[in-house]
């Protein structure tokens, strides 16, 4: 009963045709994965304004309904990488948490629409990882809108860096050199942790903190997330043994998040104790990737196995729909690889109140697939952002 | 048919390319097939074109009013002012109608990396550089603005840079494959002696090439005579054969009889004569020191000029055309009276007018023609897409005084004439290659418009869709 | 890293595992492999069929009720899993020492010379199930040496040798530091080059010849007519009266190949970067006459050419799936599938494998089928298609009755994301074992099996992969 | 060449006495904001454009010339004769720098210039910087500043950032510019800019440049124009929006940079003002009209084009009051034309500043 009325408003909606600013429509699939566990068998999904407005087991497609075997939510890349490279990472210092990485975003980059037509919908921005701390990351969607506000999915503020080799590079001493901000540390590893603790440190205990400082006392108190780059065993340590050292001195729990922890396999207990989540960098061609760390498609399952929180990413140049592939040839079943590029990554962006399921009421993000989902055989061939059609299955 | 209508979106024809899939790329291929068959017209053209103007410029400085012309198969098979519309002839009219415009100087349609090589010697060759693919924005718009041909170089940083070709913006398919020799002496930042050592260097290898033909012809003659001996010898051996044969006979009796081997007569005759060892290069800059293509040198300062017009004058055969030539108002006598034409590039990045300079600008054009100097005008093959200014560039010099039928004249009959086209484009006249434009006003007025290009007969731009 | 004391004992009985089953090879005699599934290639799926090899040879293949298993056959019996003819490489530049010399032209080089058997490219070929490559040189030539068909197992080259002399890589995009002008000139001068050697060996050969006559003329002798040493030159492209004159013993063996490549005995594998290249390539086939023998190697921007191509009648191999372009003027990206292009344009076409252990030539075909390319086409074109292109159509990339006795078992479909390759029959011979290799087990750390080169030729050799969004590694795009 | 030369030098040695007043009679007179007179008279007094009619008037000598008249151009950046002048390497932003003090009067490249009927030029600072100072607008030929101080501008292109000098990134770049202008003083330049008072012009490539530019200048309230945004077509809804102007670099070959080109033709369509540069340094003299003539070829109307050149660059640099057309009051800049002033196919015959004859193609000519 309650059923056939909505199915009847649906029919209605979709019946009428699509409107003007092109962001409503109706979406007929052999099978939806809401990303939510649920499986909807021949479903209606009818999309408003850019918003999923009701979805309708059971039912036969309407005509002029977009077609597909299998719908699912939009992929979040939770490390798309796709900044407009040295401009968006402030490097006259070492540590910059004001910075926005919103004004390292290119919204003309040909790689949004890149991401947008492999199915990924939403993608966590940051500044490049050449600074110990690079300032505030910001979810954008990868289509519709033209300007950055438009594109911006408010989440859970997270403040970005890097501990590794990445901060070092480019510093040295000034002996025998020009002069330039680059004559100064962190020219080691040991000089990135340095740098991270000291600005961690004088936050916790300034008199009168300044702006920066405000935003890390907010990191410290796990009001903002911290998002940071670590490729190898020693650097995720490096970053698990600042967060523990942080509680220890009373300063509070910091809420983190390691990107890129290829290596986030070889000691899961120490990330379950320390409740970190992890984003897994693209499967490299052969075993070992950035900094000499080593990683398997096996990753995904040693982690799920071992309990610990963990999203997908393709760093951009890689398809994210292929990374939940690999998980799966590495033992993940399609329902935990599908969560972990869709509402694991919401959630740790804070952003799952808006994306990363299909639900009544969420933003119509969208993936139509050929076939079941990640498969080699199957891809994305349709892709609704907010409701605009990124890629027509038509 | 590989036509592009005009961009009225930022859409370029990449996207077109991918929307018509493999058809775009059959007429690409199509025109490449033509390699083969050099300059003439492709056969597969449209059907019949009907155009019609209040205005035709046939030639520079003479026009036809209100002329109807008729294309078929890549042709200008009628012309007349009561000439009608044949029956499912696609028609287009205008206000003028001329002849297209052509770069004499350009790199559009080469691939880039060639275009500036310096590793190229005389024997290279534009046709094997040519890219229809890789350019096709460019071309594309080319065509819109009425520059249908250009003479492509390769090899902008080698002091010699081999064959160029006339080509067709459309597709980029060669109209002739061997248009002209080129060599350059500009390079910068040299001492005045290494610049007079290039011109020695260019004047000696030139010298080489000579002695080359030279050898060559020589050995044709001498085989030639030695054939000829051989084959008298030859018969009057044959002919003593008989005798011959008694003789070692008789010998081989009596050898038998006293047990000894017949000791044959020692035969002797000179040798075949050997040609000279090949040498690609040398053949290949053989044909322009005999004239049988232009030799296009690319000069700027009265240093090597002068030296170049002294280094040149043994070879009396050899056609010169001089590019850039910034100071040739210095040697317009010479240039005038050794019939040497000089393509004109006006910068817009040269001073402008400003005598303090050697260089003239704008004015160079004007003067050098008033000397009686053929004047060319081409785009500098500084870039590819640098050829789409020409029209200005024509324009710009009549502005700085060169008279309008010898700025139109330097853009279409000029270039046709100097590279040995004039028999089939250049100018609008009968059994000619319909290479044209239909215009909206004057060919040079910076308000026309070009309502349309026929490139082989091929309607391959056309204003408005 | 865990580096425990049994992982190399453990390495060292694999690779004793694959010597003793190769010094075995030959002993084997009939083997039978029983299978949930066997893919034939030939027509339908068998379901709970059995493929009986002897000596070497697929003697019978059919249903299990079908077939009578010999009573002495060594039986394998994996009714969980899919048995497949094993995929064919048309093209690799690997397993090589260096893919390529510094000369421009050498084509009496033959990479027998330098194909290294324990080279680690050969064992991971085993593990992903490609059973048959053409191994040549690299892209950076003009005229490169000569290929060979090999099995990636064998502990010398003769082992794994299948056909010799497979082919001559030539390039028509330029080698460094050439240019397209001046790689075109290179390539033009190599078969000019041979045609001015030929034409004066004949002219030498008619002087001496004619000098002959009239010295047995002048002596009054009768000269024993000479026969025809040679045979005539049989070149579509150009020829050379009077060749049959010169015995072809005496043209110089470092000239001998090209020789044979425009007689069209020698295939010709010709390398484009670019659609021009293709157009290049084209000409210098058509003036020499080897168009009939040529495959073309395409990187993926070479689709513009495809129709230029399908008029040539080459087949393709690909380099790279997917071709991305920004348009010069938005800036937008601009993707086009290669494989359906050339599917649809009805050129015969195979697939390349990317050095990516994860995603091999099933991976390939596993895309052609996401993009609508129908799954019989998209297997073929990594067996049959390549099979046929290397003259192997009867013996590889299909199981049928006579072929080579190669089978591949995968735990489930061969395009599964989750399929692996659990065991390989080859010749016969059961050589690959999934649950005893090392390298799986030892997954975590990047150890290699005692023994085993790694492969040095780089992936730079092939600007696909790199132009492939698909093909990529680890890319930080935000350099 | 040689003669004409001579001519030209001459006035720029402020030799010649001004005719306190006097008419020019012309077939054309192209006012400059589209329309054309036929048969005019310009009467000129004290170097200002007294009347246009086509009435002759009383008491003054009438020069008859033959052709087109039309107000001299506008260029809306010219670094020539300011060499390198133009831009502080020691400091991001030195907004109080005033450029009227890198122009030097004596550089001989300016004839060039002037003889190609530019007439009026704006000196902006180098895109290196920031906020680079304040643009001077000048008279080539007089060799005279006319106004200091008339806009401001500032570096927001990626040319404006280090890569080992803060700041690197774009969040830094708008950081400092934001601080710079809440700390704009009462009467400071910035602060007049904030109110409106002084036009500003952005140097922005890029279209991400662009967007964030005008997101900046929508938040502080800045009139004026974005340099650069060759690719303006593309964001013509956002630019038209903004109010802002535009203002094209000219490019070195091919002048018809379809960029540019379609951008003018898209801009001229949602009657958004664009001007063009002349950058005689590096693009020669003629860079300017090329372009024009170049957008004309591809469809812009010739009214437009003029204007770009001389009304509307007028408006984007605040001088429309006293330049840029041909009506009474406005400064006697005039420059007389064989033909239609925006074909190239035209030739300068004369060029008048303030009144002066400054230029003469020909001994012959323009004078009888």
């Amino acid at each position: 009963m309650l059923t056939s009325l909505i199915l009847s408003a649906a029919v209605a909606a979709s019946g009428s045709s699509v409107p003007a600013d092109g962001t409503s429509w109706t979406i007929h699939a052999d099978k939806v994965y809401t990303s939510t566990g649920k499986v909807h068998e021949s479903a209606l999904i009818v999309v408003e304004g850019g918003k999923i407005r009701a979805i309708t087991p059971g039912v036969e497609a309407t005509r002029d309904a977009l077609k597909a075997a299998v719908v699912t939510a939009g992929m979040i890349d939770a490390s798309a990488r796709l900044n407009s490279g040295t401009t968006s990472v402030e490097q006259s210092s070492e540590v910059t948490p004001l910075v926005s990485a919103e004004f390292g975003v290119d919204l003309f980059s040909p790689g949004w629409g890149r991401l947008a037509r492999k199915g990924v919908t939403s993608a966590f921005i940051t500044p490049l990882n050449q600074n110990c701390i690079g300032g505030m990351g910001t979810v954008l969607k990868t289509a519709g809108d033209r300007s950055v506000k438009g594109r911006t999915v408010e989440g859970a503020p997270m403040i970005c860096g890097a501990i590794g080799s990445q901060p070092s590079q480019r510093n040295s001493s000034a002996f025998g050199r020009p002069t330039s901000f680059f004559n100064r540390r962190p020219t080691t590893r040991m000089g990135v942790e340095w740098e991270w603790r000291k600005s961690l440190f004088e936050a916790a205990q300034a008199k009168e903190p300044d702006a920066s400082q405000k935003v890390l006392l907010d990191a410290l108190a796990g009001k903002v997330g911290v998002f940071v780059q670590a490729w190898a065993t020693q650097d995720i340590r490096t970053a698990v043994f600042l967060k523990e050292e942080m509680a220890r001195e009373g300063f509070g729990e910091m809420r983190l998040v390691i990107d890129a922890g290829a290596e986030a396999w070889r000691e899961p207990a120490m990330l379950v104790r320390s409740n970190t989540a992890v984003i897994l960098p693209p499967v490299p061609a052969q075993g070992r990737t950035t900094d000499g760390a080593l990683m398997s498609v096996e990753c995904a399952s040693v982690l799920r196995d071992n309990g610990v929180s963990f999203a997908l990413s393709g760093h951009g140049g890689s398809r994210l729909d292929l990374q939940a592939g690999l998980a799966m040839r590495g033992g993940l079943t399609r329902e935990e690889a599908l969560r972990a590029v869709t509402l694991t990554p919401a959630q740790l962006l804070g952003v799952d109140g808006r994306v990363g399921s299909v639900e009544a009421g969420k933003d119509a993000d969208l993936i139509l697939w050929n076939g079941e989902p990640f498969e080699a055989t199957t891809r994305p061939v349709g892709v609704l952002v907010s409701g605009h059609l990124a890629l027509d299955p038509r | 048919m590989r036509s592009y209508p005009s961009r009225s979106d930022r859409r370029s024809p990449l996207r077109k390319l991918r929307t018509l899939g493999i058809a775009l790329t059959a007429g690409a291929a199509l025109s490449a097939a033509s390699l083969a068959a050099q300059d003439e017209p492709d056969p597969a053209a449209s059907p019949d074109l009907f155009l019609r103007a209040n205005k035709v410029i046939v030639s520079p400085g003479k026009s036809l009013d209100n002329m109807g012309l008729l294309v078929r198969d890549g042709r200008i098979v009628a012309m007349g002012k009561d000439l009608a519309a044949p029956e499912g002839a696609q028609t287009i009219e205008g206000e003028v109608i001329c002849a297209a415009f052509i770069d004499p100087w350009s790199v559009a349609g080469v691939d880039a990396s060639s275009a500036r090589s310096d590793r190229v010697d005389t024997a290279s060759r534009a046709t094997d550089a040519l890219d229809p693919y890789g350019q096709d924005e460019v071309l594309d718009d080319l065509l819109a603005s009425g520059v249908l041909m250009m003479r492509v170089e390769i090899g902008s940083a080698a002091s010699v840079s081999g064959v160029g070709a006339v080509i067709r913006a459309d597709g980029a398919t060669p109209v002739l494959a061997d248009a002209a020799i080129s060599a350059r002496l500009n390079t910068p930042g040299l001492d005045p002696v290494s610049r007079v050592g290039q011109v020695d260097r260019l004047a000696s290898a030139l010298g080489g090439a000579k002695k080359y033909a030279d050898d060559t012809a020589a050995f044709e003659s001498n085989l030639k005579t030695w054939e000829e001996e051989i084959a008298k010898k030859e018969t009057e051996l044959t002919e003593d054969f008989k005798k011959a044969k008694k003789a070692r006979d008789k010998k081989v009796k009596e050898g038998k009889e006293d047990g000894e081997e017949v000791k044959e007569k020692k035969y002797k005759e000179d040798k075949r004569p050997s040609p000279p060892k090949f040498d690609a290069k040398k053949a290949s800059l053989a044909r322009a020191v005999g004239g049988e293509v232009p030799m296009v040198i690319h000069v700027e300062q009265a240093l090597e000029l002068r030296e170049l017009l002294r280094v040149t004058r043994p070879f009396t055969r050899m056609r010169m055309v001089i590019a850039g030539g910034r100071c040739a108002l210095l040697f317009a006598d010479e240039l005038a009276e050794r019939g040497i034409p000089v393509i004109v590039t006006p910068a817009p990045s040269s001073p402008g007018g400003d005598v303090g300079e050697m260089d003239p600008g704008f004015a160079l054009a004007g003067e050098l023609s008033a000397r009686g100097v053929e004047v060319l005008i081409g785009s500098g093959a500084t870039s590819a897409s640098a050829s789409r200014d020409l029209p200005l560039l024509a324009a710009a010099a009549v502005g700085h005084g060169l008279d309008e039928d010898a700025a139109f004249h330097a853009i279409t009959a000029g270039p046709a004439r100097v590279f040995d086209l004039q028999s089939k484009v250049g100018s609008v006249r009968r059994g000619l290659h319909a290479d044209l434009l239909v215009l909206s006003g004057d060919p040079l007025s910076s308000s026309t418009r070009v309502l349309a290009s026929i490139s082989g007969g091929k309607v391959v731009h056309q204003a408005g869709n | 890293m865990k580096s425990s004391l049994s992982q190399p004992l453990l390495a060292l009985g694999a690779t004793l595992l694959l010597a003793s089953s190769a010094a075995a090879a030959p002993q084997v005699d009939k083997t039978a492999v029983k299978a949930g599934t066997v893919i034939t290639l030939t027509g339908e799926a068998i379901p709970d069929g059995v493929i009986v090899i002897e000596g070497g040879r697929v003697t019978a293949v059919g249903a299990a009720s079908e077939v009578q298993i010999p009573w002495d056959a060594t039986v394998i019996d994996q009714p969980g899993m899919v048995a497949f003819p094993g995929f064919v490489e048309a093209h690799a530049a690997r397993g090589i020492d260096r893919p390529n010399e510094t000369l421009d032209v050498a084509p009496f080089l033959d990479v027998k010379d330098s194909i290294d058997p324990v080279n680690f490219y050969f064992e991971e070929a085993l593990r992903q199930g490609i059973l048959t490559i053409n191994v040549q040189q690299g892209n950076d030539t003009v005229v490169a040496g000569q290929g060979m068909v090999v099995k990636p197992f064998g502990m010398t080259v003769e082992q794994m040798m299948v056909r010799p002399r497979s082919g001559v890589k030539i390039s028509a995009a330029p080698k460094r530091g050439k240019t397209r002008a001046t790689q075109a000139q290179a390539l033009r001068g190599a078969f000019d080059d041979l045609r001015r050697y030929l034409e004066e060996m004949v002219q030498r050969q008619k002087d001496g010849d004619d000098f002959d006559r009239r010295e047995a003329l002048y002596q009054g002798r009768e000269l024993e007519g000479e026969a025809a040493k040679g045979k005539p030159l049989a070149c579509s492209g150009w020829t050379i009266d009077g060749f049959e004159r010169v015995p072809r013993g005496e043209v110089d063996e470092k000239r001998e190949p090209l020789l044979r490549i425009i007689e069209g005995k020698l295939p010709v594998i010709m390398w484009c970067a670019t659609p021009m290249d293709v157009h290049a390539a084209l000409r210098v086939a058509e003036a020499n006459g080897f168009t009939a023998t040529m495959t073309l190697a395409l990187a993926p921007a070479c689709w513009k050419a495809a129709a230029k191509i399908k008029a040539s009648g080459c087949s393709v191999i690909l380099a790279g799936l997917e071709d991305e372009e920004l348009d010069p003027v938005t800036g937008e990206s601009i993707e086009t599938f290669v494989p359906k292009v050339f599917h649809d344009a009805g050129i015969p076409f195979a697939l390349m494998s990317t050095g990516d252990a994860n995603r091999s030539l099933w991976y390939q075909a596993a895309r052609c089928v996401a993009n609508g390319i129908p799954r019989a086409d998209a297997l073929a074109a990594v067996t049959t298609a390549p099979a046929e292109m290397l003259g192997l159509g009867d013996r590889v990339g299909k199981i049928a009755k006579g072929t080579d006795g190669h089978v591949v078992l995968f735990s489930g479909d061969p395009l599964d994301i989750t399929s692996v390759v659990e065991h390989v029959i080859l010749d016969g011979a059961h050589v690959y074992d999934r649950s005893k290799d090392v390298r799986v087990k030892q997954l975590f750390d990047g150890t290699r099996p005692p023994g085993t080169a790694s492969d040095t030729s780089g992936e730079e050799d092939w600007p696909g992969d790199g132009d492939d969004p698909e093909g990529d590694d680890e890319t930080e795009n935000n350099g | 060449m040689l003669i004409s030369c001579l001519i030209a030098a001459a006035p720029l040695l402020g030799a010649t006495a001004a005719d306190d007043a006097f008419a020019l009679r012309a077939s054309h007179v192209h006012v400059g904001d589209g329309q054309v007179v036929l048969d005019a008279f310009v009467v000129v007094e004290d170097g200002v454009v007294k009347s246009v009619s086509n009435n002759a008037p009383r008491g003054v000598r009438v020069v008859e010339v033959d052709g087109h008249i039309a107000p001299g151009f506008i260029s809306l950046r010219e670094t020539l004769g300011a060499g390198s002048e133009n831009s502080e390497r020691t400091r991001k932003s030195t907004p109080t720098a005033d450029l009227s003090f890198a122009f030097d009067p004596t550089s001989p490249s300016w004839k060039g210039l002037v003889a190609e009927g530019v007439t009026t030029v704006l000196l902006p600072a180098g895109s290196s910087q920031i906020a680079g100072g304040q643009a001077a607008i000048v008279s080539p030929a007089a060799g005279e500043v006319l106004k200091r101080n008339a806009v401001v501008t500032l570096g927001l292109s990626r040319s404006a950032l280090g890569s080992s000098t803060a700041p690197t990134s774009f969040a830094g770049l708008y950081a400092h510019l934001g601080e710079q202008f809440d700390a704009a003083s009462e009467g400071s330049p910035l602060a007049d800019a904030k109110a409106g008072k002084v036009p500003v012009m952005m140097r922005a490539v890029t279209r991400s440049e662009v967007s964030r530019a005008l997101d900046f200048a929508a938040a502080h309230g800045l009139k004026g124009a974005v340099l650069g945004a060759p690719e303006a077509d593309d964001l013509v809804d956002e630019i038209k929006a903004s109010g802002l102007g535009v203002v094209f670099e000219s490019k070195a070959a091919p002048a018809s940079s379809q960029d540019v080109v379609k951008s003018a033709l898209a801009l001229s369509k949602a009657e958004v003002p664009f001007a063009f540069t002349s950058d005689a340094g590096s693009q020669g003299p003629l860079g300017m009209r090329m372009q024009a003539a170049a957008c004309m070829r591809a469809g812009l109307e010739a009214g437009a084009a003029l204007r770009a050149m001389t009304a509307d660059a007028a408006r984007i640099a605040g001088v429309d009051a006293t330049h840029g057309t041909i009506a009474t009051g406005r400064a006697a800049d005039l420059v007389v034309w064989s033909g239609p002033p925006t074909d190239l196919t035209s030739r300068v015959h004369s060029v008048y500043a303030g009144g002066h004859l400054v230029h003469s193609a020909h001994a012959h000519g323009a004078h009888q």
